[in-house]
């Protein structure tokens, strides 16, 4: 049996009338575009049932019309077979299909995006003439201070980890290191940093200095500073209420650690 | 946190940054959560309607912003000098819809529907902020997708892309329930007459 | 033009400035005189502050600005920095765990009891408040010591260090095996539920 030939060209053809499918092509783009089919699944057996029966039935039916169809229906099952027997080789009709299909569905696409514009553009009207406003420079907070909180067990559970880290928890060197050390306070830095802390306001007495010791050796650093101030007149120590209350007096504070250092 | 207040931050949020804010972000830093500041700006939004104020809060998707109210646009081209911000011209409605319903959309794809060059269209619409790229298609020559930006959104005065309005529908849905009928009917009742409407 | 319309235009120009406008431009573009400019702006400026709204009207000699008000300031510098400040990683933990129990210490003996150069999250901590430097050890190179700070209690829930739960003595053999143990009767006490975000 001769191969029928078909000529994409004169598929695609498009009809002025007002009618749902312009030609097999479009009917065929529509099957696809709405996942109805897909060209390498077809099942020639549905379609040639079809077919046959459009054949069988074409003396009922409007010729014009029906012809479409079976126009349509021999199309597919010809491209079908064609795939089917030639594998993995193009097929140029198929290519061609598709890229009609393409075209076809861009030109709808166009249509719609044509007639939905005006509609936008009224849409787009007011919004066109809103303005933003360029952005306000951060004020330099530059505040990275922490804003979560941690329970206490972590920090032991951190230096767990550490201490039990590989091969350094067998050495009993570095277990050794946990062991606190003590540090020794220069009496200079502590005046320094009493000054500090007497002019920021953060400590009044006698006693709030010692208690903002952490170890019993910067207790006797600051013991020992305070002494060394006093002697030096930049320090005044004045009871109250069995409280002894630390103020600055005298030199200028900025000179001191210079006279006590060594 | 009170109601007054509540707005009041997140006005101040949104006049400092001039850009849009994801609600979401706001909503971290103030403690509370995304629907909470949504009703909030809402409510804001609405006051300055109400009001007839000089500015307005619009959402974007999930993000929040300050302009200045449309009605106000002369006033503030004279005033500030400003070029008054040019209409869209129907090339770029139709680049900008053609991005806006097909999205994301490759420029050879802009170029296919509208079957001219839009490189020149694609442009302009980048650099007003209208369109973005947002990535590359994985095919020879790895081209640019684009969609449409939040600047898009507030142009056509919508929150989201699904209340842009329906596209006229491509191809009749009816022409398909009646093919499928037909197809029906052909495999389970050869007695009956074959009826194709148009 | 009435007043609320009058005093909309100006908010609306000075929103899109952003900078200040000389109140004679405004002016001159909606056809009035500066006084009325100024009267209508300081009204603006009343309302917004009587309202306590998120943005303030300043003028400056005869020029208008409308700027964020100062008491969200830290709101909107949390809600527009970039990135938000991450919760301490597990090198952060050890170094803030060493500074705690060994106070105060130098940054060489951070790194001697990790093993690892740890000043990058010593700058962190530091950065962040946690730890603060208390001075110089009077050695050769006089290095800095540090120890924890105030926000440190608070960031851990307790007032002195004292409440932090004891250490064992780490120099025998089973320094480890007591460490844990610790670390478990904690667990088993306290009832709560540990979170450790690593």
């Amino acid at each position: 049996m001769e191969n029928p030939t078909y000529f994409l060209e004169g598929i695609v053809k498009s009809r002025d009338e007002m009618q749902d499918f312009s030609g097999p092509l479009n009917l065929i783009l529509m099957l696809l575009s709405k996942n109805k089919i897909e060209i390498r699944d077809l099942k020639i057996s549905v379609i040639l049932e079809q077919y046959i029966d459009y054949i069988s039935k074409m003396q009922q039916m409007d010729l014009d019309v029906a012809s479409e169809f079976v126009q349509m229906a021999s199309y597919l099952v010809y491209l079908k077979t064609k795939t089917l027997l030639v594998g993995d080789e193009e097929v140029s009709e198929l290519e061609e299909l598709i890229t009609s299909l393409e075209q076809l569905k861009c030109k709808e696409a166009y249509t719609s995006i044509k007639a939905i514009t005006p509609e936008l553009a009224k849409a787009a009207e007011q919004g066109t003439l809103m303005f933003s406003k360029v952005p306000e420079p951060l004020k330099a907070v530059g505040d990275k201070t922490y804003r979560y909180s941690h329970e206490p067990q972590e920090l032991l559970m951190s230096l767990l980890s550490i201490v039990a880290r590989g091969d350094i928890s067998r050495d009993p060197e570095h277990n050794n290191i946990l062991v606190p050390k003590r540090i020794i306070f220069g009496v200079r830095e502590k005046c320094e940093q009493l000054i500090t802390l007497l002019r920021s306001g953060r400590a009044h007495t006698l006693r709030e200095l010692y208690l903002l010791s952490k170890t019993r050796s910067e207790v006797i650093a600051t013991f020992i500073s305070v002494l060394e101030l006093c002697s030096m007149g930049s320090l005044e120590l004045t009871e109250c209420n069995g409280e002894l209350t630390v103020s600055l007096c005298g030199e200028v504070p900025d000179e001191i650690p210079e006279l006590v250092s060594d | 946190m009170d109601d007054r207040e509540l707005k009041s931050t997140i006005e101040a949020i949104l006049f400092a940054s001039g850009e849009p804010v994801p609600a979401d972000r706001i909503a971290l830093v103030l403690g509370t959560d995304k629907e909470e500041i949504l009703k909030a700006a809402k409510d804001l939004s609405d006051e300055y309607s109400f009001q007839q104020r000089g500015i307005r809060l619009v959402r974007m998707d999930n993000a929040l912003q300050l302009c200045s109210a449309p009605e106000y646009a002369q006033s503030i081209t004279f005033a500030l000098e400003r070029r008054k911000p040019p209409r869209l011209s129907q090339p770029a409605l139709e680049v900008l819809a053609i991005c806006a319903y097909f999205q994301p959309v490759t420029r050879a794809y802009v170029d296919q529907v509208r079957g001219v060059d839009s490189s020149y269209t694609m442009g302009i619409l980048l650099e007003r902020g209208l369109i973005e790229a947002c990535g590359r298609l994985d095919v020879a020559g790895r081209p640019s997708i684009y969609k449409t930006s939040e600047l898009f959104l507030r142009t056509l005065g919508i929150t989201t892309l699904t209340e842009l309005p329906k596209l006229p529908d491509m191809s009749s849905d009816d022409g398909i329930a009646k093919l499928s009928q037909v197809i029906e009917s052909l495999k389970f009742d050869d007695n009956r007459q074959l009826k194709i409407e148009i």
